[in-house]
């Protein structure tokens, strides 16, 4: 087992599929020579050549569109979308095409590709290099969306979205792309399969539910509280799409208490989803009031440091919003 | 290369049977038998003419939804359309989950298509990428209407292709409106043939009543896609003999004499004319078409009514392709 | 007071609005000489000319584009979208540019504008013209969200919007055009504010959240359950963005019990913020799960009629729905 | 009409303070003072030249975020700039919400940039079609990167303003570059001036280093469209001396060879030498400018270090403008 970084991580994950499999193809804007802004594509641009990792004119709806176009064919595309800031020049061709090929065509067509985009803030990004995207796409039937918060999920998720025979959309944490490290398994057949959520600390006295950027942060606070006596268990949600409403649901008739955190903004964000599952199908196993902790009803996240530290969901934010909920 | 005799009458079978069952949807829809329906009367030898310039099973066709002649042209039966106009289970694009006219023939390589228009144009573009990627020399036909190249999405298809050098041609079929909106709406230039400068590719424009030309200069871009020189633009110049569809009325945007002016260039009676003129066909023959063309559509009114309608209940699925095994 | 159709009510709006402020406009595919596909804008082109009532190319990110440009020299557009399907190639201009203008730039520039589409399903429309979209927008600061279900409100919010110096977008219940009718002030003055939900049937046994042509099928629903002992409390909820959560949560504090509905899909629908805001701050007033009903989670509506039929949420429906929450 | 010498040695003065405010942003990064830069260097003529084609306080400018000479040009201080950069509270274009470079100006006309490139394109065209209702003699000028022309977006702008003949001058900043990618993949055309002619306007090449070739170019396309006859597409060809941004590392995909080959053509190098060949100048007084320049651009780092931050709270708002009385 390797020690390595998030980015790292999904890099080897396209270099490995790309060398599995010859229908798997990579698009996207400065993916070639450039090796990616991030450097998420560094070194297969020479390694696969120009006609499976190419350089797409500057127009998302182009990389998404010719993805599904090549998907269609028999290809398995992996699209790069630059920042997920970026991704609304495609979104017809997702929410349209994308998510209602196989169920408009009565299965006789499928798209099986993937949609990779680094998202979120805290890296002075302002606010069109900083957002989170993910609530427009937990809502589409046809869809499946992804969020890693380490290079083992990162990997071997990736690998799995390869493979999968939908469309998958697979938001990186840009933040942790260096800032994160773990371990990942030599062995090039590993994956880990899209759908189930994942207990990442076992706790007792509430379930705090993250993902990507937020789940690292959370395990940091569950560990500042553990000192003073709170017990947290934390789910990384992972597959936030296709929702995984069982692993949710058991954490809460354990712990009988549910806080959700994102860095999206509150209102209609993911955590809203995950309340209402709680609410519904758990609501005889809560002992409080369902907390949500997220970014603020502002557009998106400012560029000045000291706005963007107020907008931004970070591990003492979510230390008090532990505190406050276990002594309801 | 011309086309041969049998060809050319088989093409215009196919104009024939296509205009025959479009009418008898509208017929259908009189009746209050059907709740919709959108025509493609006045546009069937643009349709049979590039239908018949690919290669059925092998080339890929991605339509719009006026092309019922076209998909006549590539095999689906009057039946199965037929079906789809009553929403029965097993018409083939989408198990009547589509509205009809939304084409879809997996086993002819037409792909799926929707309704927001355009949304095709780049998937002509991937199929056709992936087509080069593998060194095939298939071709893929796509179309479009002229109010659609005004979208974004068909420029970005075409300019993908262009750069890319793809087999794929883009033929736009100009019936001078998109439900209302004249040309001159649309656009600055003079037709979508022109749009091709601004993009590095070849624009041609071609008179779209008159099947047998439209199929050589569709067949010609073929052959140059087929030989790796990249895509062209075609577009088709026509009218749209009805109303754009079961739901419109032209009369606010449009006058009769117009309409009636357009109907002697009716893309069926030119095309009779010519086999008449060139002695091809004769009246006798061409009542023979006509009767033959008038029991396959009873025959398929009378399949499609007959056919069951889905189970409400089959609409839950399939929302997803069945999961590989991850491990 | 004329008592008018839903339609008719969108159209009087336009028209007095493009009366009374020279700087309305209204543009969009057929909106001209053909008064718009349900003919919500007759009679508008020969009044008003084709300066102001503008037959758009066929682009939906041209009418939402150009009227973002317009609104900032000054006018007030009003961008039809011909159903609300067909939103997406807009999206970008939308989200990106519409929503985070007035903050990105501190308030220098703002964009007073209206986007309307119709939307919903139950009238044949099949996938691609039956969709709901609010849900894609009401996690969108910077943006108004209203959806109307009677003429009265048609009109008076229509008019609230035109003079509103942000973006609003209006989604109109297509199935309601001509089937809702009612009573519409003769005053040309009469305006309803964006904002406020409205409680539109008093009750005390529990409260159905709704909007839209599921409004006016709870509406049925509620008087049907009248019959049968258990008393509703109907909220029309019509402005969904912002959220009106003091409304809700005081009918919950009345009511204890809280059922959803909406004709979109159910997962990361409008309503799990409903849910999510019940859960949070309704919590110690509830003594039942919160239920949504909701569309299922499959793409769309299918075209056929039987599919058609499973898809919808009906007034039958709902009335099942309120009887098995007050039964628990 | 041509310039006044006067007139030459301001826009020679301006593109001068741009390139010397823009060097030091580059040294500020270095010295980890500010943390992104996204410079013009390179591409001052264009910007220069243009910009002083249009009539300050009265027309429009709807920019993008190479645009920094073009700002200082239309009134932007390079304190300004310079809060911007820091993120200070004070900075005119978004009280330090946005990112340095997303340029707006309200006192100016400048209309607020994003980032998603292309965006602005249907916002000039829609300005400019409020100013054809209002029979007014205003222009809208906008740019954009070459790059950015593959989206969608662009076309249709053009598009519009092309069939609404609208009072709007496209300007194509190209330089050569977008990021990595270099103009053939971003295109089957020569340049951006070509794809004009698929849209039915005027395209017009210009060399965008030379200054007053690019002003000449520039007022003839404003006058025609103050005059009513439409939108043209100019497209300035220079290259992009620098990486992309502070973020960026070129040498991953050009030569420093072509790199030091293009500085021959230093647009600041040029118009000096222009200036002094033809007597407007002399090197006393250019290096009056050099010290003016340098003695600004010290005061503005200073007034800009010195301004406050903003208050992390203060950025809840303004997330709404004003309600109107709805009664
Ligand atoms: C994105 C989108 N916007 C609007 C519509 C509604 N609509 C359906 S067909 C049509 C006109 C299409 O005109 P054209 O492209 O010329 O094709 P034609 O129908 O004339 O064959 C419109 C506006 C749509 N289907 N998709
Ligand atoms: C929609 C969108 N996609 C991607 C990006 C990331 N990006 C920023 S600048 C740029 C290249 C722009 O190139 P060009 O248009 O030629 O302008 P230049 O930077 O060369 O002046 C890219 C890809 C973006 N800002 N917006
Ligand atoms: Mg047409
Ligand atoms: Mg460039």
């Amino acid at each position: 087992m390797a020690e390595i970084t998030l980015v790292e991580a999904v890099r080897q994950a396209m270099d490995e599929e790309l060398g599995r499999d010859k229908k798997v193809f990579v698009i996207g804007e400065d993916v070639g020579v450039r090796g990616g802004v991030f450097r998420a594509t560094v070194g297969l641009f020479e390694k696969y050549g120009d006609e499976r990792v190419i350089d797409s004119p500057l127009a998302e709806l182009t990389i998404v569109g010719v993805g599904i176009g090549a998907a269609l064919y028999g290809k398995r595309p992996i699209c790069e979308i630059q920042f997920a800031d970026f991704i609304y020049p495609a979104f017809n061709q997702i929410i349209s095409e994308a998510a209602k090929m196989f169920y408009r065509s009565n299965g006789d067509w499928s798209v099986p590709m993937v949609i990779r985009a680094p998202y979120g803030g805290g890296i002075g990004g302002g606010l069109y290099h900083s957002q989170s995207v993910e609530a427009f796409f937990t809502h589409v039937p046809g869809l499946k969306v992804v969020i890693p918060s380490n290079p083992y999920d990162a990997k071997g998720l990736l690998k799995s979205a390869v493979r999968d025979p939908n469309p998958v959309l697979f938001f990186e944490p840009k933040k942790g792309y260096r800032l994160i490290k773990g371990e990942v398994p030599d062995d090039e057949d590993y994956t880990v399969p899209i759908g189930p959520a994942k207990i990442t600390r076992a706790g007792q006295d509430m379930s705090v539910f993250a993902y990507g950027m937020m789940h690292h942060y959370a395990l940091q606070a569950a560990e500042t509280v553990a000192k003073e006596g709170i017990d947290v268990e934390i789910v990384d949600l992972r597959t936030l799409y296709p929702v995984d409403r069982e692993t949710i649901l058991k954490s809460v008739r354990k712990t009988s208490k549910a806080l959700i955190v994102h860095e999206d903004n509150l209102t209609g964000g993911y955590g809203a989803e995950v309340a209402a599952t709680i609410a519904e199908w758990g609501f005889m196993d809560l002992d409080a009031p369902i907390r949500r902790l997220a970014g603020p009803d502002v557009p998106a996240v400012p560029f000045s440091h000291p706005m963007q530290g107020w907008f931004m969901v970070d591990a003492d934010k979510i230390a008090n919003a532990i505190r406050d909920l276990a002594s309801f | 290369m011309s086309l041969s005799n049998e060809k050319k009458k088989e093409m215009f079978w196919i104009m024939l049977l296509s205009r025959r069952l479009d009418e008898r949807a509208w017929v259908l829809h009189r009746q209050g038998k059907i709740a919709f329906h959108i025509s493609g009367i006045g546009q069937e030898a643009a349709q049979v003419g590039a239908a018949s310039a690919i290669t059925k099973g092998k080339d890929w066709l991605v339509p719009y939804y006026r092309d019922l002649a076209m998909m006549i042209a590539m095999g689906m039966t009057p039946a199965e359309f037929l079906m789809s106009l009553f929403g029965k289970a097993a018409e083939p694009t989408s198990g009547a989950r589509q509205m009809p006219s939304h084409f879809s023939l997996k086993r002819a390589n037409i792909v799926s298509h929707s309704a927001p228009v355009a949304t095709q144009s780049p998937h002509a573009a991937g199929i056709a990428l992936g087509i080069k990627m593998d060194k095939s020399d298939q071709v893929v036909l796509t179309t479009i209407g002229e109010g659609a190249t005004s979208q974004g999405e068909w420029y970005e298809a075409v300019n993908f292709a262009a750069v890319h050098t793809l087999p794929v041609v883009f033929l736009v079929e100009n019936n001078q409106y998109a439900i209302s909106v004249p040309q001159k709406l649309q656009m600055a230039v003079s037709g979508a043939a022109e749009k091709a400068c601004g993009l590095g590719l070849e624009g041609i424009k071609v008179d779209g009543t008159q099947v047998f030309k439209v199929h050589q200069t569709v067949l010609d871009a073929v052959v140059k896609a087929r030989q790796g020189e990249g895509p062209t633009v075609i577009e088709a110049e026509m009218y749209r003999l009805t109303p754009h569809s079961s739901d419109d009325d032209d009369r606010s945007y449009r006058t009769r004499e117009e309409v009636e002016r357009h109907k002697k260039k009716d893309p069926i009676i030119l095309a009779k004319n010519h086999l008449l003129s060139e002695g091809l066909l004769s009246e006798e023959e061409y009542q023979t078409l006509e009767e033959k063309a008038k029991s396959q559509v009873d025959d398929a009114v009378k399949a499609a009514q007959q056919a069951p309608f889905p189970k409400g209940e089959t609409a839950a699925s399939p929302v997803y392709a069945q999961e590989v095994n991850h491990g």
